[in-house]
């Protein structure tokens, strides 16, 4: 596996500071499941010097990778503004993606910001299993690709902050209240989760309350994506680290310390 | 034109001069199937510790202009770990073994070099004196030449493999300390390790490595990396020199060799493309060629000033 | 919100906590129509010396990863040049004056600081103690604690105004260095001037700065100067600091500001953008209004670790 | 004057690894004469740190400006890799131009590599004046915009390396032989050369022998390109130094140490 040269073939803008990356060239990357990752670099100098990580949001057809990003530092800052043509540089597919849906399991996506993408990717790629997704956001403007979840088949159900679309209040509310309201407080349910880390805190405790099974993808600070760096490390039971880019990014929200 | 890369170092021949550095490329196998580890001439380990360690908590990396630091807490398997699990895999790697090895004490340092130096398999030892030492309240081991030159003494006499001192560059005079490793025995040194840094997130009003300060390394060092190991080689010391600090290309690594050392060794650029090392040596090669440089031992020292 | 930007600097006031560094915005004048000057909290003039100097051969500059390395050789006007044809100017720019001075020799450095102090306009002498002594080697006269104190103490005697000295980072312990300079009567510090670094042609095989060696600045640096002066700002010797090293935004002057300088300046960056000092200025406000900061020198310091 | 962020328009690849930059949104820079300067950076990070210096080889319609590039480093690697719609940022117009054709001269321009640009721009500009371009190149896919030359109405002679085309040899050599063939061997010429530094070394030389006026465009390490960072410093016999960046980057070749 080596770093493929590539092109951007569309930058689309989305609402919120978001905006979909779509690289063709991507055929070595065809066969990522949903919640592994690819290293991107840009064409530019040696700054920002490290490549940055993203979660697939799809693999199209033609071996276009697509992402979500949104804007946050100057990696993310240059991606926005790279047009169709610019070069770019893929590694992938990383990690460990999120296990396949279980027969006797029904799988709640909980989806925050870009953490959307990975989960979409999953109820798109598992489309006809019993799917439910909980997408929460500040307001509606900072909801995107609602037309791509609806069509996943996914039963969505969205909060906002303000309240603007779908339940008002937090992601977590609107999970409490869908687990009460399923069989059994959602005995038979596996929680999959990505986003803001305060919101995966938050379902790690809802999931350890009502012991459920619960995976979660993690961010860390990444140098390499490939193990070598110990960047990423991240305290779990098992062993004393271990690593979001080669154990992860998908964890058993169990074995986290 | 075919360039002959072979260099020798240390008394250890090398295919060519590109030795991947420590901490940057794991015990190997992390780059298995990412790169052709036989195209390196070396490999350097992690630095190896008497006893495992866990490291550091998080965060543990930050990036910074053209660069990154780290503090990963020197997180290893322990020299036990090292032999069973890591080495039997190193030496079927068609490449030379470097093993770097560090302690908190004195004691342990040559504890260290001594049960390494005894492990087949092992090309040559790599010394990293930019470790606190407990003693003297936290001060590195590299900055003070006697005590430096005592430990390196003390290593020396505990093994015969090649030693190799890698010189922190937190210094006033690079050279006084060069003298010390070489006074104490050293049959090469290793010049830069990283330099003591911090970032600061300012929303955060936090350091952005968990420990406070932490090592810098990358393209931003590399004039400071090539200025040290000119003045080291400048001095003539009578040991080869390995240059490191922010090597990306085949480029990079002939201004090195140019500025005196006579192997070069790429660490950060592993993180940026996994395949770096064996690039470096191959457009070190054409690098040679388009040149009409015959041997790259030609390069070495040949800067003109 | 409206923020403070007041900061009071070795006891003289500036409207905000930006000032232009030595040898990177010429006389200000030649940033005339480029910014607004009165938009700085400070400008430092090119370093001054007693008599003109034509500087080194080219080539002086050469660009690095995220970085430059300089060797202009202290070019400036010399004392009266600067009094009668670049001070005029200045005092009219709405900033506070900075002026900025060397020597070779002691008595030199003790000449520019009397003829220096006694012009009316000048607010701050900054003092550059990165030259080589040439008494000693060519050692820079501020990687030895003993002379370095002297000679701030001889300047010190000299002039009545306020006196900061800018330090050498190319030593192993900036405290033991700050710290002389205190002794010496400093009534600030500016850290840090540029680190010693090389560049070398691989084809021309020679370095790509005509000297040799130069001043490596910019935001490679950065994490560098942060670093040091987090040490120095720790230490607690009792003076303001003035922090400096690849500054090129308001949020990199709150780092600074946060790890414990006063005021900060704007080098390098200045060249990648003219605009760059009021550019950072506006940036900081800015910073300072979204995070609910009412005075920036509230910021001085506030790092928690 | 501040640097001005612009995009690139068209990205115009010619033979020979050359290529023109078109740049919209400068209208700031309309008003430049032939042999000024802008400094320019792309949409990249802190690496490459400094602009780069390019003189203008024209300003077209709308505030379009032009240059003519070669790829030989980092800066214009990423240039000639730049997709139209990429961000640049333009300081300018620079410098002091080549000064108008004098009523009693005739102005031979000898150009090489990309120092074809200021001269073209000239000849474009004063378009009716006596006006020849003598243009160097190794070989004939070396040589470019030779269509723009002609229609400039500027005579052209062109000397290749190779002998692919024009006559065979130096610059130097069609130089000295135009001279020769001009009325009392060109006494009532001026030269305006820009091109590699060894081209440069060799008119200066032709001029001095001669005695002929002689104007070069000259480069030079910079940093600023505003006079402040005293890198692209030329000795010259008025003062010590002079600057590329302020002074030049036309000099008078009699001037210069
Ligand atoms: C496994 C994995 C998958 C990821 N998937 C995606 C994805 O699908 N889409 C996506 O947009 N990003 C994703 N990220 C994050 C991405 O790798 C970058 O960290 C992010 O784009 C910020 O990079 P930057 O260069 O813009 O910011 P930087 O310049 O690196 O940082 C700028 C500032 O933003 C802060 N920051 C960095 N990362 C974040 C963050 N994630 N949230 C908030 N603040 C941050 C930094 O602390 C700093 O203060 C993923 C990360 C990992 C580890
Ligand atoms: C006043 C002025 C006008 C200029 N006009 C033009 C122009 O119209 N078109 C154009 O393409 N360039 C022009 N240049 C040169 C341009 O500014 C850059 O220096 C050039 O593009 C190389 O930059 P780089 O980033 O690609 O190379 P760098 O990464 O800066 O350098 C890479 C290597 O190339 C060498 N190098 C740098 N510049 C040159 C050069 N000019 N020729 C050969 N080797 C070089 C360096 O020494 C280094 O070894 C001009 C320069 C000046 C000062
Ligand atoms: C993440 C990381 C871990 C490192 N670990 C070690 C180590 O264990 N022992 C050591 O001597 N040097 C270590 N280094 C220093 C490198 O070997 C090298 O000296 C330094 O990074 C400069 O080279 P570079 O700029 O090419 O990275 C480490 C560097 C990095 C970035
Ligand atoms: C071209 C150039 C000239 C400089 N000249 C001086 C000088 O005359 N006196 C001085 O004290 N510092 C001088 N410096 C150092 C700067 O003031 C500053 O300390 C250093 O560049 C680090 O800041 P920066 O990274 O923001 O550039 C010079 C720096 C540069 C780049
Ligand atoms: S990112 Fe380097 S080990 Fe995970
Ligand atoms: S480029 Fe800075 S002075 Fe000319």
């Amino acid at each position: 596996m080596q770093y493929v040269e590539t092109q951007l073939s569309e930058n689309v803008r989305l609402a919120g500071g978001y905006f979909v990356l779509r690289i063709g060239g991507c055929t070595h990357v065809s066969a990522a499941r949903p919640g592994q990752f690819v290293m991107l670099r840009g064409d530019w100098g040696r700054d920002p010097l490290l490549p940055r990580a993203f979660s697939l949001l799809r693999m199209a057809a033609g071996g276009v990778a697509e992402i979500l990003v949104k804007t946050v530092g100057r990696g993310s800052a240059l991606f926005e503004h790279a047009p169709p043509g610019a070069r770019m540089f893929v590694l992938g597919p990383l990690g460990v993606g999120f296990p396949a849906p279980q027969a006797d399991k029904r799988d709640l996506l909980v989806a925050g910001g870009v953490g959307l993408a990975p989960l979409l990717f999953f109820a798109e790629q598992h489309r006809g299993a019993p799917i439910e997704l909980i997408y929460g956001a500040r307001s509606e403007r900072d909801l995107v690709l609602l037309d791509d979840i609806v069509l996943s088949g996914a039963e969505l159900r969205v909060a906002t902050e303000d309240g603007s679309r779908g339940v008002k209040g937090l992601v977590t509310q609107a999970l409490e209240e869908r687990l009460d309201a399923l069989a059994g407080g959602g005995a038979a349910v596996r929680l999959l989760c990505c986003g803001p880390s305060a919101m995966l805190d938050a379902v790690r405790a809802i999931a350890r309350a009502r012991k459920l099974d619960c995976l979660l993808s993690l961010e860390g600070e990444m140098a390499c994506g490939i193990g070598a760096c110990l960047g990423c490390a991240v305290a779990t039971r098992s062993r004393p680290y271990r690593y979001v880019c080669k154990d992860g990014p998908v964890f058993d929200a169990g074995d986290l310390a | 034109m075919t360039v002959d890369l072979k260099v020798t170092f240390a008394g250890v021949d090398h295919t060519n001069p590109i030795v991947a550095a420590s901490g940057t490329f794991g015990y190997g196998k992390e780059f298995e199937g990412l790169t052709d580890l036989s195209a390196l001439g070396g490999l350097c380990t992690k630095g190896i510790s008497p006893k495992p360690r866990a490291g550091n908590p998080v965060p543990r990396i930050c990036e910074t202009a053209a660069g990154m630091i780290n503090s990963i807490g020197l997180e290893n398997v322990g020299v036990e770990g090292f032999a069973r699990d890591k080495l039997p895999f190193l030496r079927t790697c068609g490449t030379r073994v470097w093993v770097n090895f560090f302690g908190e004490t004195f004691d342990e340092y040559v504890a260290c070099a001594s049960a390494l130096g005894a492990l087949a398999g092992v090309d040559v030892l790599e010394m990293n004196v930019s470790c606190p030492n407990i003693k003297k309240g936290g001060v590195e081991f590299g900055v003070d030449p006697p005590v430096l030159r005592d430990l390196v003494a003390a290593c020396r006499r505990a093994t015969k493999r090649p030693l190799v001192v890698k010189l922190t560059p937190n210094v006033t005079d690079p050279v006084a300390i060069a003298r010390a490793a070489v006074e104490g025995g050293a049959d090469g040194l290793s010049i830069i390790n990283t330099i003591t840094a911090m970032s600061i997130d300012a929303r955060r009003r936090r350091p952005r490595i968990a420990t406070g300060f932490g090592g810098l390394s990358g393209p931003a060092i590399k004039p400071i990396a090539l200025r040290m190991v000119f003045q080291v080689a400048r001095a003539g010391l009578g040991v080869p020199l390995s240059g490191i600090g922010g090597i990306a290309s085949g480029e990079d690594a002939a201004e090195f060799l140019l500025a005196g050392a006579s192997t070069v060794q790429v660490g950060t650029q592993s993180f940026v493309d996994p395949d770096a090392c064996a690039r470096v040596a191959r457009e070190l090669a054409a690098f040679c060629a388009e040149q009409g440089v015959e041997r790259v031992t030609d390069l070495v020292g040949a800067l003109e000033d």
